[in-house]
């Protein structure tokens, strides 16, 4: 094992310090105690929880997950016992593990939003709180807060309000253009962004003619979106300069490494942990590894640095395909 | 002439009263292995042994095991613990799709990490005297253990067995061998019972208890069975899994809320419905065929 | 080898009808020759060749490729030597490979699409035109035409006033609506849709701490797309009746099947061309296999049936997360 | 003591003039092989034997293929042809990434498609008296037919062979035993010369011509050392590949557009560049030094 005491590999999201820039990521790794049999959690940063929302819910039927190749599509649908059997059975348990406990709160309206965060923000055991706002808004048709800058901002403002405790906003990939949404969440009040959420994507089953998720739809996460998330966040970095997140298929220590050089401060691990529940702590040392051979003492020397030299992309010259 | 127990509804008290037992959540642990033996039992079967004996004394019968990938790139795969003995632990599985070829490719000497004990396991304290094992398929991967367990508490034990094609009754020898009765059913007529196993298990007398593990509709069918006649009937279900081990909430089932496996949850608002979604990987993945609402 | 004679295997695209549902796409098998030596050519239902503009181009630096997980990104910067010339010394020998020949438009105004696609498609060796604005837009500050209903109508607008040939709008999943968008190609005169495009992605290389690609950015295509990609056809199917080339990720036939019950009535081979050249011809001997198993004789009966019981995807219950 | 020829201009012009032919595109082919053979010739480096009686006959020094991976869902990967003689080919490899890592996973009598041979391959006719090969890393695997060529004709034939361990100067005694004179060099010092191999190439005399293969960082020294003395050079690049077929155009590097390698192309309206964009994988991958415009 690496000794990590010779670096500084503090991570901070708004007034929060991370000993770690190492996250797992909502709905991948329960409250954290699920792992606890198989790896040391305080070697990890934080645990992000499975968001929450203001009414109890099932959840989608099953399937709830289909693998795809290099990664997998999610259609959990949210099952959560509502915020109000939420902090009175399940809060005070989660903060028995030895990380931060970061909340993360979905909600259908904007009203939603501010009430869970209001009550679970009080909380001592959460150390910050997280926006789910790139899942489906059945009040606006399908379409999901993060997709429209306005809703973002609203959404924002309503649970800044209630709040002092760092709030970081979960951004969605499934847009023509995330700086501007980053943009209206950073000045509605969000002290770091999460980048991003699963890709929406499909599977269907070619013998019985039918959509594979129960829920039709789902969230692709895993290694394959990685250049997506990647892209995204050297993006983000260009346009806010809040802390970043940055997650979608980080499964090794390089992977964190080139969201940190294109301007992540810290890194989640998602389904990574289903293929390794070590792989943030495996990520760590390899973070330190990377330092000691590059003779870098403090991780936040890194961030970003992959992103200087270019002032704005749409500058870049040349294009794809 | 019917042979379960003369009192159904004693005989399940008894088993009800087991269940904290098999519930209780084993200790497992991330456990590094190191492939004993490979070999290729049917064509896209494999049995692999790994070494592994701190793992054999803490597997019930129908735990599962998470087997990492090597590279740590596509989440674990979910396989029955097929035999226990010794140093040894052996894994079942067919190659499907991509990441069972990835652990098919894996050789005697490759080391494979694997999370385990996990799941509730069969109750196999009350359904001591004459039990019927289904399996359908893969599903034989999770039975032998139940099958020596209740064959070694003295039970009559018959497995109805059934799958595509002769050559795909893979191991079926084996269970004979170890002291059950075989009944065995093939989609092609190829051996034995010409049709689905649930035709060849309903046409037999009726055993006290019913043991199942395969495919969803022939566990549906085991259901209705079991149901109809009033015989307990344990479950091991297959969904797709995330995490294995509770933590993403993807491998869930529909079950009565009053069920001792319901995770406990708020009644919702919306339509005060008596069902929960229980995590197959943890309040799973045995369950009752009476508390089930899928 | 399967008896392809008992099949109706044919796919319309406006007035051009395919023999096979199988195309190799835009840039990803040359003009077809260049595959000749290994596969038979008359078994592919049709090549589409790789973009030209109107004045040549030398394309993005190296490297132009990076390999990712199930994937890979491209930055070819859309090298070509200019219409005049390709229509002088190329047209001609693309004409002698024994599949149907689309030829693909792409462009930095709505003038170039115009231009090119008239000249282009005025040679009778063309049977139908792609158009290509799912490519930055350098004149609309790196947003490609196919982000925004409007510039996609005005491309296609202009370019359907040039030729009465088939024309098939290639759209990019790069955007928050797709729908909208195909909606708007179809209102402005597209007989058909490719539908999608490469995801945008990016690789950085940590070690030089810069980005891997010449052109920073890139597209990323190949199976770790394909769930987006079908969602993305899924939808588009929903919102318009023209012929889907669907396309992102295909490698088998069981892939292939998916896009065609999701909507696609003709499907694109890419990526997997690199891996296998005789990926297309495969994909065509297992679509047979699984209609003779399925007793269809008709591929277009499959075309989109997974489709029916959902009247719009909006209206299904549950979410993502 | 300069050793190259007398007369550089015109020992060039032969060369030259013997370009269509080392241009001219081999008959490539789907070739369908079995593995003979595998060994680890070194950590994580593999040489992998396969039966392909037709190929042997067909391939030229310099020649490459396209190893399709089983599975068909990751690009091929391009691989020098490293040895061809009676029925057998084979190809010398690191274990890099993903793709050569499944490649690796391949075993003796496993099917492997191979599209081969493609690429120009090193002109062999013109250089015959005494040649400096200069491989560093991975190159070393698309030196030994030029190597064995130019023995073949007479030549003295030195092998300037670089990598950064001595453990990774892989199959040098094998260069040894064909004829060559070894001049090594490691990047820790653990054999041979401290320091690069373009270093130890400006030490020692120069020939009357230099055939490279390694990494873009060598080529460009050892095209700097060439063009110094006015040496002609051929130098095997290497770059990412999609298809390796002269269909994607994702491998170009920049070249002179005089250069007989140069696809036609018309002048560039913006900067009547004189330079074209070539593929390496059909118009290369050996270029001369001065034509190149990297
Ligand atoms: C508790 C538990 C125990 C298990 N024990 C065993 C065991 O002992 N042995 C064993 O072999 N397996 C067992 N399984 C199943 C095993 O986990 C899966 O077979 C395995 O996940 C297959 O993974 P894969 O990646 O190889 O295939 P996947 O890629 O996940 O899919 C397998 C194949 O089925 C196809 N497929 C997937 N879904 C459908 C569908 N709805 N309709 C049609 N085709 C579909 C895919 O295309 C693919 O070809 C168990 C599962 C559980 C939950
Ligand atoms: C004509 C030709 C002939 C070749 N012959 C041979 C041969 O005979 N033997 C041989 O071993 N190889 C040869 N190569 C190279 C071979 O094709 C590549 O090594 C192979 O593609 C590696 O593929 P991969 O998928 O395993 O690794 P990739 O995933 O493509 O990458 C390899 C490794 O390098 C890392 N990497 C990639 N790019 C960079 C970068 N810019 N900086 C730092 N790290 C990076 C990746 O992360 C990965 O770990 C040849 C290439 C060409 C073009
Ligand atoms: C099974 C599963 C459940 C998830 N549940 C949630 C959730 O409840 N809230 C949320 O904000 N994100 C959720 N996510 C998204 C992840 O937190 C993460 O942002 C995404 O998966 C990308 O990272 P990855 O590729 O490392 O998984 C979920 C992802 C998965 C795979
Ligand atoms: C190397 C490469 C070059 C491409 N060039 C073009 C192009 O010139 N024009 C175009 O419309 N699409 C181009 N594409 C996109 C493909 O035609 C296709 O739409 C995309 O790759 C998705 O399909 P796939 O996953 O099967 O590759 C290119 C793709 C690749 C990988
Ligand atoms: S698989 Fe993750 S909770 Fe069951
Ligand atoms: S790799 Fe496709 S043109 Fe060279």
């Amino acid at each position: 094992m690496v000794e990590l005491s010779k670096f500084d590999l503090s991570a901070r999201i708004g007034s929060l310090v991370l000993p770690y820039p190492t996250v797992a990521l909502s709905g991948c790794y329960g409250s954290g105690a699920e792992f606890a049999p198989y790896v040391d959690l305080s070697r990890l940063g934080a645990v992000v929880l499975k968001s929450v929302t203001r009414r109890p819910r099932m959840g989608n039927s099953t399937p709830r997950i289909v693998h795809t190749p290099a990664g997998m599509l999610n259609a959990i649908g949210l099952q959560n016992p509502g915020i109000e059997w939420y902090l009175q059975h399940d809060v005070a348990k989660f903060a028995q593990t030895p990380c931060a406990t970061i909340g993360s709160v979905a909600g259908f309206s904007v009203d939603d939003y501010a009430y869970v965060c209001e009550r679970l923000a009080a909380r001592s055991e959460i150390a910050a709180i997280e926006l789910n706002i790139s899942c489906p808004n059945v009040a606006h048709e399908g379409e999901t807060f993060a997709c429209d800058p306005e809703l973002t901002a609203r959404v924002v403002r309503a649970a800044r309000a209630t709040t002092d405790k760092p709030l970081i906003a979960k951004l969605s990939p499934n847009v023509t253009d995330i700086a501007t949404i980053a943009r209206s969440a950073v000045a509605a009040g969000a002290d770091a962004l999460a980048v991003v959420n699963t890709v929406r994507g499909m599977a269907i089953d070619i013998y019985q003619r039918k959509p594979r998720l129960g829920n039709v739809t789902g969230g692709l996460s895993g290694a394959a979106i990685r250049p997506i998330a990647l892209l995204a966040v050297y993006e983000v970095a260009r346009a806010v300069s809040v802390p970043i997140v940055g997650q979608g298929g980080i499964a090794t220590a390089s992977d964190a490494l080139e969201f940190i050089l294109a301007g992540a401060s810290a890194v989640g691990v998602g389904t990574a942990n289903f293929a390794d529940p070590r792989a943030p702590m495996g990520i760590l040392d390899g973070i330190v590894e990377y330092m000691t051979q590059q003779n870098v003492r403090r991780l936040r020397d890194l961030v970003g640095t992959a992103n200087t030299g270019f002032a704005n992309i749409n500058q870049i010259e040349g294009d794809e395909g | 002439m019917r042979r379960f127990s003369d009192n159904p509804e004693s005989f399940f008290k008894i088993w009800r009263k087991s269940l904290p037992v098999a519930l209780a959540s084993p200790i497992s642990a991330l456990v590094p292995t190191r492939i004993l033996d490979r070999s290729e039992v049917a064509r896209d079967v494999i049995l692999l042994g790994v070494e592994a004996p701190e793992l054999v004394k803490r597997v019930r019968p129908g735990h599962f095991a998470m087997a990492l990938l090597p590279g740590g790139q596509a989440a674990g795969v979910a396989l029955g613990i097929y035999e226990a003995r010794g140093e040894r632990c052996s894994l079942l599985f067919f190659l499907a799709g991509d990441r069972t070829r990835r652990l098919g490719a894996l050789r005697v000497g490759d080391r494979l990490d694997l999370v385990a004990p996990l799941g509730n396991g069969f109750d196999c304290e009350g359904a001591e005297r004459d039990v019927a094992i289904v399996a359908g398929g893969v599903g034989i991967a999770s039975v032998l253990l139940p099958a020596q367990a209740l064959l070694a508490r003295g039970a009559r034990v018959r497995l109805f067995y059934g799958a595509r094609t002769a050559e795909r009754l893979v191991e079926a020898e084996r269970f004979a061998a170890e002291g059950c009765e075989l009944l065995l059913a093939t989609d092609d007529g190829s051996r034995g019972y010409n049709g689905v196993v649930t035709e060849l298990l309903a046409r037999e007398d009726a055993a006290e208890a019913v043991f199942a593990c395969g495919p969803t509709p022939m566990l549906r069918a085991v259901s209705a069975y079991a149901q109809e006649r009033n015989i307990p009937a344990q479950l091991s279900l297959e969904e797709a899994f995330g995490c294995g081990v509770g933590g993403c909430w993807g491998c869930v089932v529909p079950i009565v809320r009053t069920s001792a496996q319901a995770p406990s949850f708020p009644p919702s608002d919306a339509d005060g419905s008596d069902v929960v979604h229980a995590r197959v990987c943890v309040e799973g993945p045995v369950f009752r065929a009476r508390e089930l609402r899928w």
